[in-house]
């Protein structure tokens, strides 16, 4: 069910995914059976009188609230991490973390306009305001195994910066700037959706990341934005616009 | 009697909220106030056409049918009768100049529907929240746009309504006289984007959706459908583009005609400012006129080092050169000939390099 | 009908459960919590943007203070009135709580009136709702607070033709008791926008 | 003395029809009144959901304008217009007198003036819907700036301006059916029935109540502001170059009153259920205290939750923690209040009536509606959950069963008491499992949308690579939104069908249970009990007392009053 997981730190929220998916599964179910017992048990045409006490036995089912207690606090416990991991550090902490241990890393800023994002790339010399800056539509490209730092504005209303694939979201507030970091580990094309209404075509608020090859990237970088991307390893077929059902 | 009265309350509020509504709330849009309609702009064009036309043929004898042919094609004809009608014109009197100017009256273009629609669509994904719903750049607030170093600027309109001939003026891919912009150079600005402003390139889209989005862009205006318009040419840069000589022979040149508004931009002149040749209007549409005069635009004469340009590209910024920026002042350089726009061109390379440098 | 009345007063007390407080009462506590929440949002985020927002001080010299204090003082003599009237409806004398909460209510519409002309000004002055942070909350905060004298008015007129019918001490009480809800309301209002 | 009776009095003399079922100050008139209301704008919303949830299966059947359009009022109006209306204006107006013994409400006219205030609401939000420029389609959450400045986002103006004027109405309206309630039970209860002995159901509505009253205040105030700043142009929650202006502050305000909001229409739910299961499986409550202390704390806590809504949405990741510790917290009495409510059908005799077997869906739909929150509420899920379609199907999980499934157990349940007459049973099962079968054909997959990360709102999946497959996922939900509401409509008919035309129920009490309403007359006449007064002796539910031939005690009993009082019958 969830889409492929490309970033390297999605299996954080997928952990949480997954335990809190599979807990309330079985609690779900648990609950279910005795439910159906006691209403298969104590119907009226087998037990025309009801008792006068509820029988012991049953009584014990108030096990499932300390259950689900336990439950909750290892949730708890998973999820908090996660949301540490991905959004409580200051992303100047994280940025001199990274560059104390050398890791690659590149910038970006995401302007949400209806209904598309602007990306502005920094350019060759990795710095904003210079002269190599460019900006591209609705295009995210970004090497592989690179720390990406994210900012995030916005042009007019609330948009929701969604990427499925990085296990990544963050709203897009008018008057503010937030924050995003992902490290994407596996080369391809993905989409970027919106993930808040932000008008009538909200549904059609696609954007792409591309994840390149590190030296692909820095060809695709020399020639931005001027260059369109093609390589054999995007299965890039052009993006048709649908509507209605039918591929125009 | 009570429930007269609290009927009475209720409804109060009922209509009150929508009149103090109405009453006080500030006009978005006062559509009213907007210069001229689609139909008033082709109008004004075969007008003005015509009378160029009226010009060549005074003195020479014209028949009756001439002037009447010339009054039909007054009013907004279909394809079929107009150019009918224009070929009769021409069949009737043998000359060369106004022929050249007639087949200005030639319908060559018309809108295809099913790529309009395809077009609206990608227009209201892709472009309305800056170009406006109705494409006119309309409402969106000069704040709301801001180049890189932050002066408001507007979005291309590209109904042509607040021109003052219903011109849609495209900087840099229109001729000087903002006449027509060719298919190519449109597309490359699409791809491409403009440094420095808020217009992204959307390198991803497909010819087929450019071109729509194109068919629905010149729906909007219908000069268009007069339009003959010839791609510009970008000459291939020297190789010894940014070559010491050639920039000091662009420093020099650079000195003697370009400092008139640029500023000499070394010892850190600030450029002038220059009016743009289209109406300003404000933030509900209404065209602010001082004294009845229509007022101007103003816009700043490009910083070099400063901001990025627009387009980077040498052989861009020769052809910008040659051909001047349309609407604006910055008027064609044509006859100062290839090299020494070269030369220039490499004199403004260098400095952006210093300006990127010194940041 | 007054005789069957009567009657269904001492049924009820025979037939519900006997609580301190009577009904009347307790109905308006509730509401007037309500209020105090509804007004006391408004005040907060109002301090809250001030807070984060320097220009404050300047814009709040514009105010007019006299003419704030003055409406001050209009409303604390309304306060005054409506205690004389409560009073004097607890010792019974109809006719002199008729007479202070007619006093109440004029002072309620005097408040309105020395309201409108203070606005005038202001707008006079060039200073609309949406010419500044301040500027959109003083209207929308004093106008709210406004149309609560207003209500505060015309309720106490209300209760005085109410009296005509049924001699009541709780509607004059609760009455009195919204009157000194505005009053205080606007003791918050007045320091936030007229004083600093 | 209060307006009851002397209304009670005044009424004796007018007899004309405006007064007897318009302008009736009678708290049954009303609730039915308020009742019928709801049922018309359910009928609105359904419609309305039938209509995108087309478009969802075949893209292109409305314009994205109008999906959204519909969209938010479906969401506003099952909210505002549906699920408060019918289980606190309507239930709450016509079983908190009778439970409690009192002759009618503690303010009639008020109590008429309410349900008037919501009919214009409607109506205003109906005229909303077709106004020039549009309506709003801003989503039932109307988050500026697209509320803010509609003119220029959605193009909408006028229609937002109607829409939050009908909203405020509602909540006027609202306001004043709690006031009333709340000074109703806390004065106005039969000799001896104590606060510990009043039903699970009265409880609840006072909890909710109170919830509302507090909850609502801090709405109210940003919809002020949010009003001037459409109309006058403020810059409240509009950003523009050089003004400050917040949109997470209407966020704020929004969800403090939406997350109590939620308790407000779940807590009647619940105790409608309670009194359903505890008549019919002839059992009573497990723990009566434990529901009680229950239901309060997580009233209070639902006042300390509501940022668990905009985890994601700029709020500081600190404070999202703590909040999401809170959301947990929450789900601990509700575990508890079901466990509860499981218990009380353990060791009965359980009759499978409509209303039993619509209990019992809704109290096994609120087990996975519940459950289903959890990842929602756990902060690190909740980065890729949120606003997906796992929210969607959450809260229709809780929702629906609240507004639809329990309603219509009360609704069976209580329908003998409310018109004297019955519902045929066997129409009544086969719509109960008609009702479950569809309800889940079309709610259930919206996990697997969710988990598929299908963000929600959207006009249409096929615009997404990744999302181009779960197609045919959204063609069921349709199918079975389908038949649901088509089930619903017969429903209807059969419902309106038998006020009129149903068998005459001839004995007051036919599901033998043992709440104070049940000693009334059906239907009741005004003013409830003649020239009798119920007492209270025992607590609500003494049902399996001594085995064999009577197995239950009525919680009071009816005394002649010394002089008799005459209201008129209807």
């Amino acid at each position: 069910m969830l889409p492929q997981d490309i970033s390297q730190h999605g299996y954080l929220v997928d952990r949480v995914i997954k335990l809190s998916i599979w807990g309330i599964v079985v609690v779900g179910i648990v609950s279910f059976f005795i439910m159906f017992y006691i209403l298969y048990k104590f119907r009226r045409t087998k037990n025309p009188f009801p008792l006068s006490d509820v029988p012991s036995g049953l009584k014990k089912v108030i096990f499932i609230d300390y259950v689900m207690i336990i439950f909750d606090l290892i949730l708890l416990f998973m999820s908090t991490w996660a949301w540490f991991f991905f959004f409580v550090r200051p992303v100047e902490k994280i940025k001199k973390e990274v560059q104390e241990k050398g890791e690659k890393f590149v910038e970006v800023r995401v302007i949400g306009r209806q209904f598309f994002w602007t990306v502005e790339y920094p350019g060759r010399d990795g710095v904003f305001g210079t002269q190599d800056d460019f900006k591209l539509g609705n295009l995210l490209v970004v090497p592989e195994g690179y720390n990406v730092f994210v900012k995030l504005t916005s042009g007019d209303v609330l948009h929701s910066f969604f990427i499925p694939n990085a296990r990544i979201k963050y709203d897009v507030i008018p008057g503010r700037e937030t924050h995003l970091w992902f490290k994407p580990a596996k080369v391809g094309k993905y989409e970027i959706a919106c993930a808040e209404l932000c008008g009538a075509m909200h549904y059609r608020m696609k954007g792409y990341l591309v994840v390149l090859k590190e030296q692909d990237y820095k060809m695709w970088l020399d020639s931005a934005p001027f260059s369109e991307i093609s390589f054999d390893y995007l299965d890039d077929d052009k993006i048709k616009f649908v509507k209605g059902g039918e591929v125009r | 009697m009570r429930w007269f009265l609290f009927g009475l309350i209720i409804s109060g509020i009922a209509i009150g909220v929508p009149i103090a509504y109405s009453k006080f709330s500030k006009p978005k849009y006062i559509l009213s106030s907007l210069p001229y309609s689609y139909q008033e702009i082709e109008r004004k064009y075969r007008e003005e056409v015509i009378s160029q036309i009226n010009e060549k043929l005074e003195g020479k004898g014209v028949s009756s049918e001439v002037k009447d042919i010339l009054e039909k094609l007054k009013n907004n004809l279909g394809r079929e009768e107009n150019n009918k009608l224009v070929e009769r014109l021409n069949s009737l009197l043998q000359d060369d100049e106004i022929k050249s100017i007639s087949s200005k009256l030639v319908i060559r273009w018309e809108p295809d529907e099913r790529k309009v629609k395809i077009g609206k669509e990608i227009f209201e994904n892709l472009c309305m929240t800056c170009h406006g719903r109705a494409g006119d750049s309309f409402n969106i607030t000069p704040e709301g746009l801001k180049t890189d170093i932050g002066y408001p600027i507007y979005a291309r309109d590209f109904t042509g309504k607040y021109h003052r001939e219903g011109k849609v003026v495209f900087k840099f891919a229109s001729d000087y006289f903002g006449e027509f912009a060719s298919d190519e150079d449109l597309k490359k600005i699409i791809k491409e984007g403009l440094a420095g402003t808020p217009m992204p390139g959307f390198t991803y889209l497909s010819d087929e959706e450019i071109n729509s989005l194109l068919e629905y862009i010149k729906s909007l205006n219908p000069r268009w459908k007069f339009a003959s318009p010839q791609p510009k040419n970008y000459p291939v840069p020297p190789t010894d583009l940014l070559s010491e000589e050639r920039i000091e022979r662009g420093r020099r040149q650079f000195m003697t005609v370009c400092i008139a508004c640029h500023r000499n931009i070394e010892s850190g002149e600030e450029p002038l400012e220059q009016p743009l040749a289209w109406y300003k209007f404000d933030k509900k549409g209404n065209i602010i006129t001082q004294d009845g005069s229509p007022s101007f635009q103003m816009i700043k004469a490009r910083w070099f080092g400063k901001e990025p340009l627009r387009r980077g590209k040498p052989e861009y910024i020769f052809a910008t050169i040659r051909d001047g920026i349309a609407g604006t002042t910055m008027t064609p350089w044509r006859h100062l000939g290839d090299e020494t726009i070269w030369d220039l061109v490499s004199y403004i390379l260098y400095i952006e390099k210093k300006g990127a440098a010194s940041k | 009908m007054s005789e069957q009345l009567r009657v269904l007063d001492e049924l009820e007390k025979e037939e519900y459960e006997s609580v301190p407080v009577p009904f009347q009462k307790l109905g308006f506590w509730v509401f007037l919590g309500g209020e105090i929440i509804i007004l006391g949002g408004i005040v907060a985020s109002a301090i809250l943007f001030r807070l984060s927002y320097p220009g404050w001080f300047k814009s709040s010299e514009h105010t007019n203070v006299v003419i704030a204090s003055i409406n001050t003082m209009v409303l604390l003599t309304g306060s005054l009135t409506a205690v004389l009237a409560h009073k004097f409806a607890t010792i019974r004398q109809w006719g002199k709580v008729q007479l202070f909460l007619g006093l109440t209510a004029l002072c309620g519409f005097t408040f309105i009136g020395i309201k409108f002309i203070e606005y005038s000004r202001e707008i006079h002055h060039g200073f609309l709702p949406s010419s500044g942070i301040f500027w959109m909350f003083y209207y929308g905060i004093t106008g709210l607070h406004g149309l609560h004298v207003l209500a505060g008015s015309l309720i106490i007129l209300g209760v005085m033709l109410f009296l005509r019918k049924k001699k009541l001490v709780e509607a004059v009480e609760n009455a009195g008791l919204y009157w000194h809800f505005v009053d205080i309301v606007w003791l918050y209002i007045f320091p936030l926008f007229y004083l600093t | 003395m209060s307006e009851a009776v002397a209304s009670a009095g005044v009424i004796h003399h007018e007899e004309t029809f405006l007064r007897k079922y318009l302008f009736s100050t009678d708290h049954k008139t009303i609730g039915k009144q308020y009742l019928i209301t709801g049922i018309a704008m359910a009928i609105l919303g359904g419609t309305l959901a039938i209509l995108f949830r087309i478009n969802l299966a075949h893209p292109g059947f409305l314009t994205n304008e109008q999906y959204n359009t519909f969209v938010t009022y479906h969401g506003a109006i099952m909210f505002f217009w549906v699920a408060m209306p019918i289980l606190l204006g309507g239930f709450g107006n016509i079983l908190i007198p009778l439970m409690i013994g009192a002759r009618d409400m503690a303010f009639p006219t008020l109590n008429m003036f309410s349900y008037w205030v919501f009919f214009v609401s409607s109506v205003i939000l109906i005229i909303s819907f077709f106004v020039p420029g549009g309506a709003f389609s801003g989503g039932w959450t109307v988050y500026p700036p697209l509320s803010a400045d509609p003119g220029r986002y959605l193009g909408a103006n006028l229609g937002t301006v109607l829409f939050l004027l009908a909203l405020a109405l509602e909540f006027a309206s609202m306001l004043m059916g709690g006031v009333n309630f709340i000074t109703t039970v806390l004065t106005m209860r039969a000799k001896g029935l104590t606060l510990m002995r009043l039903p699970i159901f009265v409880w609840m509505e006072i909890v909710a109540s109170l919830l509302f009253l507090f909850s609502v205040a801090p709405l109210i105030a940003g919809a002020i502001m949010l009003l001037l700043d459409i109309i006058l142009g403020t810059h409240f929650f509009r950003v523009e170059a050089g003004k400050v202006g917040d949109p997470v502050l209407w966020q704020h305000l929004f969800w403090f009153f939406g997350h109590p909001e939620v308790y407000v229409i779940l807590f009647p739910a619940l105790g409608i259920l309670f009194e359903v299961i505890t008549t019919y499986s002839r059992r009573p409550v497990f723990s009566y205290k434990l529901v009680v202390y229950a239901t309060i704390a997580a009233g209070i806590l639902s006042f300390l939750v509501w940022a668990h809504h905009q985890f994601v949405a700029g709020i500081n990741p600190l404070s999202a923690i703590a909040f999401s510790i809170t959301t947990i917290l929450i789900s601990i009495p509700f575990s508890m209040t079901l466990v509860v409510m499981g218990l009380t059908f353990a060791g009965g005799s359980i009759r499978f009536t409509p209303a039993m077997l619509f209990a019992i869906f809704a109290f096994l739909m609120f087990i996975i509606g519940g459950l289903s929150g959890l990842p929602l509420g756990a902060v690190g899920s909740d980065i890729y959950f949120h606003d997906t379609y796992f929210v969607v199907a959450h809260f229709h999980y809780t929702v629906f069963t609240i507004a639809v499934l329990s309603t219509i157990a009360g609704i069976y349940h209580w329908f003998p008491k409310m018109f004297g007459r019955k519902i045929n049973e066997t129409f009544g099962k086969i719509h109960a499992w008609l009702t479950f079968i569809f309800y889940n054909g079309f709610a259930f997959p919206g996990f697997f949308l969710g988990l598929a990360g299908h963000p929600r709102r959207y006009y249409s999946a096929l615009e997404f690579g990744y999302l181009q497959k779960y197609q045919w996922v959204h063609e069921l939900m349709t199918v079975s939104a389908v038949l649901l509401l088509t089930t619903q409509v017969v429903f209807l008919f059969v419902f309106f069908y038998s006020i009129f035309a149903g068998a005459e129920e001839k004995s007051p009490n036919p599901w033998k249970s043992t709440t104070l309403e049940w000693l009334a007359p059906s239907p009741p006449p005004h003013l409830n009990w003649g020239s009798f007064a119920p007492v209270v002796e025992r607590g609500p539910y003494e049902y399996a007392k001594n085995g064999k031939d009577i197995d239950y005690l009525p919680q009071g009993k009816l005394v002649k009053l010394k002089q008799p009082v005459s209201g008129h019958e209807h």
